[in-house]
């Protein structure tokens, strides 16, 4: 059977799942930062391959504008940490728990 | 030849780019070994010293004039350096992270032989197209491994696990991230100009409207040419100057600044493990002389005696011809870069940091904008 | 004293002054050194180096115009030594007597480690009897670690004899002359 | 089957095993470790792209995510000098429901994807080169919009980061 846009999609939403995972499992908050990078790689892919087999760039420039987007955000991201890091001398989730009721 | 006709295509474009693959990778590393002996005799030069000139091979040494000028030219010294390396006792200290301790001498070897893939390095010998991966997007996948090559530094100083290496790594990767910026910069106005990502093309555009650093060659004079020469000078110059900060090269060569952090990230390193970071370097400043030899001095060509045009069948002489001369040219910019470091201080790292980010980048935006404004206003 | 430090002009920021500056010596150390061949380096085992007055190489001692040691183990250098290269065995009650008149004793073993030395002289400068000396010997080798202590009959043989330079005389006149100073004026 | 194909499988293997061990690696709980291998992911990503006729975005992830992105993510964790992650006391509840939860909704999206019937071509010709990608972006007009407002986008975070990063606010 071809490769076609399913085999991608599936690719994509398994490491999109992968992402969640971390997101949920792991306790650092760099590393957590890093599943959701995961995560927008995935939509990169299902976008990449939604527009190579719909015949239409529309798709790519959505990515091109992601990555432009998540460059600013983990610029932001990681400055928010280091603020944090610097604050509470930790960057393990469960130190920063002052939301907490 | 008759065989080699006999096969598929498919077949015959695998067996030539094995084959350049392994003459390029050869005759760089090669090189390599020659760059550090040729470091050393200019270094000596410009000091008033004469340079190595020790090692004598028994035969070769016994030949009445040429044993001996070969080893007053100290020509067997990287052969003897090689030998060393690999038989020297491999130290791992005892604190180091041995995982990113093995592999930060690997990544930092490898970004530098991809770049030179999509290098064209000549123009044609028989059918075959004198550049192993032809590229569309060629300068775009060359500044993505040129960015990847930041890990090996990074990584180096990571594993060494220790107050000087950590330093040096942390210094080396944020003057190579910003300088990056810079040297992309720099280069868009020669897209601008010739309109085409191909290395390839860029050689070709070159050839007929002249070199991009100074197009006074071959096209005649047009108004166009004329306002485009301060913007081939600048977008150089900052290349230039790019080109010596991502290298590490003096004066910009905080990673390993000795008399400050031992030396920098590679100081846990010995042995064929130090040679590899060594080689690495080489290796970059060879794939930063070749990106400015194709971007800005025109790549193989040379806009006399007819050689700026590719070879009609039958006269590899001509291909030969022109491999030559960008070895030429590469080995030129490689000189200057030896000279450079014996002629300047090094930086101190604010005046590094502001230079890159307060000075290049901004003329480089600039640059741009002026570069596309003159192409604009000419009506291209 | 301040020295004003100007601030750079415009131009001068530019970098480009120093870098024409470099370039200009660079380019004319180069040149020479390539044309007219006169490096400065030394060839040195097939030039013979030339050892200027005054320079301090190894330490050895030495014997008199009579050929008799010299040191009458008093151990200063053993003392004064920074590196603690010099190890001195005093004869000891029992031991032999010098072999010169004008001395009660002489070492019974004097050693000095050569890869300890840091050839700084305070040895010579220090001994009373002017019985050490730094000759001008640069490149001491051996095969092992043991070579490498040379002994009082090693020591003896390669710093010959000397007859003296009479450092305490010259230190006396010096003395002298330094009393009589005020006197002169 | 064609060598594309082959390239896929290979491709999507190293992407999805990367990313396994980006998340959850049995070897070692070190932050660089998971920054290292997040790298690999996104490289065999690029080479996803590449199959996909995607090469600018395919560089651009490189240049981007690889080269300046996660080169970030190093240097802070090297600036925070993260030690190894202990291991805490585990949270069996949150780590089953969580668990349970992903593989849900990874049952849902490949139900939704393989049994739903997806429009495509089936000899798709689309190439996303540079220019292919600049005219789409620069002549169109219905991009220019977005790209002027990223590129604000970007000044702000630069100034936003600038700020937060100072020693300490005014």
């Amino acid at each position: 059977m071809n490769v076609g846009l399913e085999h991608y999609l599936t690719v994509s939403a398994m490491l999109f799942c992968l992402g969640l995972l971390g997101v949920i499992l792991r306790r650092n908050v760099l590393v957590i930062y890093m599943s959701l990078e995961l995560m927008l790689n995935a939509a990169n892919l299902a976008l990449v391959a939604f527009s190579r087999f719909n015949e239409n760039l529309t798709g790519q420039m959505m990515v091109f504008f992601i990555i432009t987007v998540a460059a600013a955000e983990v610029a932001v991201g990681l400055a928010l940490i280091v603020a944090l890091y610097r604050k509470r001398q930790s960057a393990h989730v469960e130190d920063l728990t002052s939301l907490k009721l | 030849m008759a065989w080699l006709d006999s096969l598929s295509p498919q077949t015959q474009f695998v067996f030539f780019t094995l084959l350049k693959i392994g003459c390029v990778l050869g005759l760089l590393l090669t090189l390599v070994a020659y760059a550090v002996l040729a470091e050393r005799k200019v270094s000596a030069l410009i000091q008033d010293r004469v340079g190595p000139n020790r090692v004598n091979l028994p035969l070769i040494g016994s030949i009445p004039f040429l044993g001996q000028f070969l080893t007053k030219l100290g020509f067997w010294h990287p052969l003897v350096d090689g030998v060393k390396s690999f038989i020297k006792e491999d130290f791992t200290p005892g604190h180091v992270r041995k995982i990113y301790f093995w592999l930060a001498p690997a990544i930092s070897l490898v970004p530098a032989f991809l770049v030179i893939a999509v290098i064209p390095f000549g123009s044609t010998l028989g059918a075959q197209k004198m550049v192993i991966a032809d590229l569309n997007v060629g300068i775009l996948y060359t500044f993505g491994i040129v960015s990847l090559g930041v890990y090996g530094v990074v990584l180096a100083g990571y594993a060494a696990n220790s107050k000087f290496p950590f330093l040096g790594g942390i210094r080396a990767s944020a003057q190579m991230i910003s300088y990056e910026i810079a040297m992309g910069m720099s280069v868009i106005p020669v897209f601008l100009v010739v309109g085409h990502l191909n290395l390839g093309k860029i050689i070709e555009h070159q050839a007929q409207n002249g070199w991009n650093v100074l197009p006074i060659f071959g096209g005649g004079f047009s108004a166009q040419t004329l306002l485009l020469v301060p913007c081939g000078l600048v977008s150089f110059v900052i290349f230039f100057i790019s080109a010596l900060a991502e290298t590490n090269r003096l004066p910009f060569d905080m990673a390993e600044s000795e008399s400050e952090l031992v030396s920098g990230y590679h100081t846990e390193y010995s042995s064929m493990k130090f040679g590899m970071f060594f080689i690495g370097e080489y290796a970059n400043m060879f794939a930063g002389a070749a990106m400015m030899t194709t971007l800005f001095f025109g790549g193989w060509t040379l806009p006399f005696f007819g050689l700026d045009v590719a070879p009609v069948a039958g006269e590899w002489w001509k291909g030969l011809l022109h491999i030559g001369i960008f070895m030429g040219k590469m080995l030129g910019f490689m000189f200057t870069f030896m000279w450079i470091r014996w002629m300047l201080p090094r930086f101190r790292y604010d005046q590094l940091m502001d230079l890159g980010w307060r000075r290049m980048i901004p003329l480089a935006l600039a640059n741009i904008i002026l570069t596309a404004g003159v192409l604009a206003l000419t009506n291209r | 004293m301040i020295v004003k430090r100007n601030a750079l002009t415009w131009f001068e920021r530019l970098y480009l002054p120093a870098i024409i500056g470099g370039l200009k010596v660079t380019t004319r150390h180069f040149l020479n050194t390539l044309t007219t061949k006169t490096p400065v380096t030394q060839q040195y085992p097939e030039e013979p180096t030339r050892v200027l007055p005054g320079y301090r190489g190894a330490p050895y001692l030495v014997r008199d115009q009579d050929g008799a040691t010299k040191c009458v183990s008093c151990q200063l250098c053993e003392f004064v030594c920074p590196p603690k290269a010099i190890r001195i065995t005093p004869p000891g009650p029992t031991g032999k007597p010098a072999d010169r008149t004008n001395a009660e004793k002489m070492p019974e073993e004097f050693e000095i480690n050569m890869l300890r030395c840091i050839f700084c002289g305070l040895c010579q400068e220090v001994c009373p009897e002017e019985a050490i000396f730094l000759k001008s010997d640069f490149s001491l080798t051996g095969l092992a670690r043991s070579e490498m202590i040379y002994d009082k009959d090693k020591l003896l043989a390669l710093g010959g004899t000397h007859p003296g330079i009479q450092k305490w005389k010259h230190k006396l006149d010096e003395a002298k002359e330094q009393e009589t100073f005020p006197v002169k004026v | 089957m064609a060598l594309p194909d082959i390239l896929f499988y290979l491709f999507a293997f190293l992407t999805l095993l990367f990313g396994v061990l980006v998340v959850a690696n049995p070897f070692s709980r070190n932050p660089v470790t998971s920054a290292m291998f997040l790298v690999l992911t996104i490289c065999a990503m690029a080479g996803l792209f590449v199959l996909l006729n995607a090469f600018f975005l395919a560089a651009v992830q490189i240049l981007v995510y690889a080269g300046a992105v996660m080169v970030l993510f190093l240097f802070v964790i090297m600036l925070l000098d993260l030690k190894e992650e202990q291991r805490r006391k585990i949270n069996l509840f949150g780590i089953v429901t969580g668990t349970g939860a992903v593989l849900g909704l990874g049952f849902l999206l490949t139900r939704t994807i393989w049994g739903g019937d997806l429009e495509q071509a089936a000899n798709p010709r689309v190439i996303g080169d540079t220019k292919a990608l600049g005219l789409e972006l620069f002549t169109k007009g219905q991009f220019l919009l977005p790209f002027e407002i990223v590129s604000v986008l970007l000044l702000v975070a630069m100034v936003g980061v600038i700020l937060l990063s100072k020693k300490e606010l005014k």
